[in-house]
């Protein structure tokens, strides 16, 4: 019974894809995928927009958008229209081309990684061998982008928001592998499509997620911290910290470019959160062995939507990081953590199921947490910051 | 009485000791130095006839008449060299012989040197003479008669060069030692060939001695590398020492010249003694020249040849003495000549034969000597027989005793000494039965003896006055005279006074010698030959009859022939017809010019040494002296020039070759570093440039090279 | 003679090369970096077309990601992004020029005329990111040791040299 | 002209316009950026002879292209550093007038 609804994109693409003579069937379903996925995201981004914004208006304990459309949910509407109907300013001294590429270099990448992601049983758009090595290749371009971006506008600020931006993306790329490799060690693969076959089953009642696990818990935790930080989103969104350097990199974008950048950052939020969700928390599987019945592919956009909400709410709540404290926590502390995460999860490998598993992962993750957060706050690195002169 | 032969050395030693004092005497002392000379003399005589009648008891005696005192004399290593004397009837002959002699003749110099300021150092020189013969006629031991032998040699040389501001005397002096000298070489050869090969150099050393019968087989049976036999070569080595001191043959020329000394040093010296120390060598040593194996038993080969020697030399001086007209030089000839016979009596008949002609002619030649000394004195110092003649009314004694010298030594029959000694040497050779010709030589000798003898008796005692006027001086022809000697001529030319008679001191000696000359003559006659007898140590008995034996009857017939021959045949060219102008030519040389100046010029044979010897030595000066200043100075030279040429080599090499060379190669370096410096620009596209022009042609090589397969 | 998956293979070299030249032509050196780029992007583009999926991904994660942004910070660093005046070609770059077509010429050449490489293509080798890793792990496990040696040296020696001039100031 | 040629003359040119960059241009930077050409041309002529080879299932070819991209980053990190320090001394980048390492 789950079988049809679960799979009905799956037979009505297949049903599609037979009208098309043999010779260009290949093409013909590699474009109905590509058009499916940039439909469903595009939608998503729409309804994230206005999500964020009516989110952070409760965090901020006031409403959202709640004029255009009931309950403000046509506010993208809205938005797209101002977009699209914006004049789109260039400033003279600007490198015409390098300033015109740089949304497409940044969106293209972005839409790219989308393709490795298991949506559903069955609903991958590209099955790579090694698509979680595609995922991270082609996140790498993203800081071309914002480089592009921010030296072409001629800006001292929008460069030194690239700068600033391309440093940090830096930073949290190398955590971000890192805490994805945990999980790719457990699998065994790097092809998403088997690692999230390797969550399947259940135990009782409890799914063989690995995010349930110690070491898959401390992965996936600094994985969405990594995440966050490649996006340029809450606590890390120095680039575009308005306070000090208006809008960053993008500031002399305007128009349907700015709209561009905009459509890029959430998309590449939506595409490492899916990722999470395939490493960490059971892909299209459902949380409960009775919840089967639920299509896989809701399952899907269901935990996309429930980390979503938690991007939201840690942007509402976390305050901005100072720059070094923004490094420091990267090298210092993501780090170590992410190469002990590794050691754990190796340890978990080899030694035998039961309760001794349990005990000596958790401790190896949460010793080293607890130390490495003494030491950072010794050194003054990591605490928050005391205003001796502000009182 | 035999202490008397442990004590022989006594004879030797008076002499030695006057000697030695009159050396110390100054020249005022000439009465003591006479007197002591003389003195000892006359002990030594004494001592002597002692000697000889202690010999003459032993003669019979065991040990072959002989007593011989040895004594260790020098020790070098573990050896010991023993001297030592003998007493045997040659020692004893020979003791009376020399001191009769002498004391004769240191008489007679007494009056003869009265006026010569030097002499006390004549008689020192004498005496020393005297002790020096003595002690050779004593010696047991061949180094004993060797070093008396050199001191005899050394004192003919003093007292031949005593008038030594004389330059001939001088000359004569050097001749006669260096002459001698020659001989006694081989002598001193042959005493340490026999030393060495004996061990020994005592004649009798009770058994062990060289001349005893043990050694000498030894001697005789150990061959030469030249095949001689070992006794032969010592022999014949000693035989030149004799005929150097004897005046043989080839050594003779010392003697004539000898003359140059006092008529009393002639008379001892080179007419009774010296002379025959050669001959009493021969018979010292005669049981070594006659030591053989018996292969030929009347004669070895060095016996062979002492004979031929001196028939040689009899021959050779007797016709020198021919053609002389110095009154000493024809009786030096004629010593010469009878030593010739004494060396062929003893070659051929033994030493009995030898020693007797030596006694009996040592004292009618020593007569004639003094006989010829006091002709001088009495003519001034005259000695050239031309300037003489008709003395015989001005000197009876001289003249008479001269006569009885004469017929002694020319051998007229029965009477005269010189007669059975000659004869005694002619029987020999007549009997010697290797070879006739030493028989007819010495016939041959005998007579020119007693024509030469006349001769001079003509010349000096018969015929014309001649020691008139100055005239004669400048126009004497030869090379006779010395050239610069202030001889008696010079006084010649001053005054034409009377020859006078010596006085008696002089004449006593020459009335001895002359009983001696005629009685000596009967001891040793073929019918009572005591003598010969003595000496072998049998005992003499007198039997006419011997004289009538096969073999001695003819010889005495041929003798006495030959005698009257040379006496009439000198009658006849010189007796007859008086000489009567001085610078008349002498007959025989109107007879034989040339053949009679060869004989006066002594057969050329001074020329001959002078050419030969002096010339060879003056060519090989030269030849030294051209091969120092050539050769060895050249080869200095050469190696100077060599180190200089190679020290400028050096220069060169250095300077040139290292100097430069070294500068351009380094420019050469630094040059080259530099272009590749160039290379080196700093500009890393350049490097690049290179690598790719490098990369292509390695690919281009890959290619091309693969290209095949 | 042209099949099927040689037009792809001009598409892709062509975008390379144009990239390729552009870097080596354009004066500005940001346009060159971001040629750099391209053509990088296009050569992982013809890895994946060869069938090595893990080698064009490695490609662009490296080059396109990290090496591209290193040489436009260098530029930055290094002034590089003003205009300078001087003309861009050294003085003597006709040689470099001649040297190049040479190199080029030669190895045409070797390629053109070797017949090592005539036989047709093989099937393409199903290789999977598994295998890759046990060979790493298994038999190239020394060169990945060295590798990760190399790697960290240079990063330590790049903040070095980088450091220096904070210090001295 | 099989596609194994085809690749390689592709590689060939790459190389070609990397070496000329190097050799032509005055910037340090522009060399390096032509050295990272060439070492891609190499890999490029690595992975094409594996997948043309006899036993692609070897994989050397691909191991060794992963090892050379490995080391063309720490080479490209270095001799980045070392253009940033040599403008640091002689503020320039022009390789002409960096020439004072010279003979």
């Amino acid at each position: 019974m789950a079988e049809p609804l679960d799979q009905i994109f799956v037979t009505l693409k297949r049903l599609l894809v037979q009208l098309a003579p043999v010779g260009w069937q290949p093409f013909l379903a590699a474009i109905i995928s590509v058009a499916a996925v940039i439909a469903t995201f595009a939608a998503l981004f729409a309804l994230a927009t206005v999500l964020e914004r009516k989110g952070l208006g409760r965090i901020q304990n006031r409403y959202g958008p709640n004029r255009v459309g009931p309950f403000g949910f046509l506010q993208p509407v809205a938005d797209g229209l101002k977009a699209l109907t914006k004049e789109d300013v260039v400033p003279r001294a600007a490198d015409q081309l390098v300033h015109f590429l740089a949304p497409l270099v940044l969106v293209v990448p972005v839409f790219l990684s989308l393709a490795v992601l298991p949506m559903g049983r069955n609903m991958v758009p590209v099955d790579l061998d090694g698509g979680v090595l595609f995922f991270f290749a082609v996140g790498a371009a993203t800081e071309l982008s914002v480089f592009m971006a921010g030296w072409s506008s001629r800006n001292k600020y929008s460069l030194l928001g690239a700068m600033r931006a391309i440093a940090q993306m830096i930073s949290y790329e190398v955590p971000l592998i890192l805490s994805a490799l945990a999980a790719i060690m457990m699998a065994g693969s790097l092809s998403t499509v088997k690692i999230v076959e390797a969550q399947a089953g259940y135990t009782g009642w409890l799914p063989h997620w690995y995010a349930l696990t110690p070491w898959g818990f401390a992965g996936l935790l600094l994985f969405l911290i990594g995440a966050t930080a490649e996006s340029n989103r809450s606590p890390f969104d120095l680039p575009e910290g308005e306070s000090e350097i208006i809008a960053g990199y993008y500031v002399e974008y305007s128009g349907f470019k700015f709209a561009l950048f905009f459509l890029g950052e959430y998309i590449g939020m939506f595409a490492a959160s899916g990722l999470a969700i395939t490493l960490f928390l059971g892909g299209w599987h459902a949380p409960l062995p009775f919840l089967e019945w639920f299509p896989s592919w809701g399952w899907f956009f269901a935990k996309l939507l429930g980390l979503l909400a938690l991007f939201i709410w840690v942007r509402g709540t976390l305050p901005r990081l100072r720059m070094d404290q923004l490094m420091n926590f990267a090298w210092k502390f993501m780090l170590p953590m992410t190469l002990i995460n590794i050691l754990v999860t190796g340890a978990w490998r080899f030694m035998g199921a039961g309760a001794a598993r349990w005990v000596v992962c958790s401790l190896l993750i949460l010793v080293p947490y607890v130390l490495l957060g003494r030491v950072l706050r010794a050194g003054g690195q990591v605490a928050p910051r005391v205003y001796r002169y502000g009182e | 009485m035999s202490r008397l032969a442990d004590h022989l050395w006594l004879i030797p030693a008076f002499p030695l000791l006057a000697a030695a004092v009159s050396a110390v005497m100054t020249r005022r002392r000439r009465a003591m130095a006479a007197g002591m000379g003389i003195g000892s003399m006359a002990l030594a005589l004494v001592l002597s006839g002692a000697a000889f009648v202690v010999a003459m008891r032993h003669a019979d005696g065991s040990g072959g008449g002989r007593v011989v005192f040895n004594f260790p004399w020098l020790q070098f290593g573990d050896a010991w060299l023993k001297l030592g004397w003998v007493l045997d009837p040659l020692t004893a002959v020979m003791l009376v012989m020399v001191s009769l002699v002498g004391l004769l003749i240191f008489i007679y110099s007494v009056g003869y040197m009265a006026h010569d300021e030097n002499f006390t150092r004549f008689f020192c020189f004498l005496s020393l003479f005297a002790a020096a013969m003595l002690g050779l006629v004593i010696a047991n031991s061949l180094l004993l008669f060797f070093i008396c032998w050199e001191l005899v040699g050394l004192t003919s040389y003093l007292l031949i060069g005593f008038w030594y501001h004389k330059p001939s005397a001088a000359a004569a002096a050097k001749k006669a030692f260096i002459t001698t000298r020659i001989g006694d070489l081989a002598f001193l050869l042959g005493m340490v060939w026999l030393y060495s090969q004996s061990g020994t150099l005592l004649f009798y050393d009770g058994g062990a001695g060289c001349l005893e019968p043990s050694s000498l087989l030894t001697l005789a049976t150990r061959p030469t590398a030249t095949g001689l036999m070992v006794s032969t070569g010592i022999a014949l080595l000693l035989f030149c020492g004799a005929i150097g001191k004897s005046g043989q043959v080839p050594l003779h020329v010392w003697l004539p010249d000898a003359m140059e000394g006092p008529t009393p040093v002639s008379a001892l010296i080179h007419a009774a003694t010296m002379v025959a120390a050669g001959v009493f060598l021969v018979a010292r040593v005669y049981p070594l020249f006659s030591a053989s194996t018996g292969a030929a038993p009347d004669g070895t080969a060095s016996l062979a040849a002492v004979t031929w020697v001196g028939s040689l030399t009899a021959v050779f001086a007797a016709t020198i003495a021919v053609a002389q007209t110095d009154i000493k030089r024809i009786l030096a000839y004629s010593t010469v000549s009878q030593l010739g016979f004494m060396m062929m009596g003893l070659g051929m008949g033994g030493v009995a034969v030898g020693m007797f002609h030596l006694i009996t002619h040592a004292f009618f030649k020593a007569l004639l000597f003094l006989g010829a000394g006091s002709v001088i004195h009495g003519c001034r110092e005259e000695q050239d027989i031309r300037y003489m003649g008709g003395l015989g009314k001005f000197m009876p004694v001289t003249f008479a005793t001269y006569g009885i010298g004469m017929l002694a030594l020319s051998g007229f029959p029965l009477v005269f000494s010189g007669f059975w000694s000659k004869d005694g040497i002619l029987h020999a050779a007549h009997s010697w039965n290797a070879s006739h010709w030493p028989f007819y030589l010495g016939v041959f000798g005998a007579c020119l003896t007693a024509f030469y003898m006349t001769r001079q008796v003509a010349y000096v005692f018969f015929g014309a006055r001649r020691a008139d006027g100055a005239a004669r001086l400048a126009s004497v022809p030869e090379a006779e005279s010395h050239p610069g000697l202030p001889s008696p001529r010079q006084a010649r030319e001053g005054s034409t006074h009377e020859p006078h008679e010596s006085p008696r001191v002089m004449t006593a000696p020459l009335v001895v010698l002359s009983f001696f000359a005629v009685a000596l003559g009967f001891i040793g006659t073929p019918a009572w030959p005591w003598f010969q007898a003595f000496l072998s140590g049998e005992h003499a008995n007198l039997a006419l009859n011997r004289l009538a034996e096969e073999g001695a009857l003819p010889v005495l017939a041929v003798s006495t022939a030959v005698v009257f021959l040379g006496l009439g045949l000198g009658w006849w060219l010189y007796g007859r017809r008086p000489v009567t102008r001085a610078l008349e030519r002498d007959v025989l040389e109107r007879l034989w010019p040339n053949v009679f100046t060869l004989l006066r010029r002594k057969y050329f044979v001074d020329e001959i040494y002078e050419w030969a010897v002096v010339g060879f030595n003056a060519w090989w000066a030269n030849a030294c002296a051209w091969l120092d200043r050539w050769l060895w100075d050249g080869l200095v030279q050469l190696v100077s020039l060599t180190v200089v040429g190679l020290s400028w080599l050096d220069r060169f090499l250095d300077e040139v070759v290292i100097n430069s060379g070294f500068d351009k190669a380094c420019q050469g370096l630094t040059g080259g570093g530099g272009l590749l410096a160039r290379l080196q620009s700093g500009r890393v596209q350049t490097y690049l440039r290179l690598m790719g022009v490098g990369l292509t042609v390695l690919a281009l090589l890959l290619l091309w090279g693969c290209r095949a397969s | 003679m042209v099949n099927e998956p040689m037009a792809t293979l001009i598409v892709l070299a062509s975008l390379t090369l144009a990239g390729a030249l552009a870097a080596m032509w354009l004066r500005n050196l940001v346009h060159c970096a971001l040629a750099l780029a391209v053509s990088l992007a296009g050569l992982a583009a013809v890895y994946l077309q060869l069938d090595a999926q893990f080698v064009g991904f490695a490609q662009l994660l490296v080059y396109v990601g990290a090496v591209a942004i290193l040489i436009v910070f260098a530029i930055l660093l290094t002034r590089g992004s003003e205009p300078h005046p001087q003309p861009i070609l050294s003085s003597t770059w006709l040689v470099g020029a001649g040297v190049a077509v040479a190199v080029f010429a030669v190895f045409a050449w070797g390629i053109l005329s070797s017949k090592a490489v005539k036989q047709e293509a093989a099937p393409a080798p199903a290789t999977t990111v598994a295998q890759l890793g046990n060979q790493l792990m298994t038999h190239y496990i020394l060169p990945l040791e060295v590798l990760g040696l190399l790697l960290t040296s240079a990063l330590i020696g790049a903040v070095l040299i980088a450091m220096q001039e904070r210090r001295p100031r | 002209m099989t596609s194994l040629q085809a690749y390689l003359l592709l590689s060939a040119l790459l190389f070609a316009i990397g070496l000329a960059g190097a050799l032509a241009r005055r910037n340090a930077i522009i060399v390096l950026i032509g050295i990272e050409l060439m070492l891609n041309a190499a890999n490029l002529n690595f992975i094409a002879f594996w997948r043309f080879g006899p036993n692609p299932e070897a994989l050397t070819g691909v191991l060794f292209a992963i090892f050379s991209i490995g080391i063309a980053a720490a080479e490209a990190a270095v001799g980045l550093a070392l253009v940033i320090s040599i403008y640091r001394h002689q503020k320039t980048t022009d390789l002409g007038q960096v020439d004072s390492l010279k003979g």
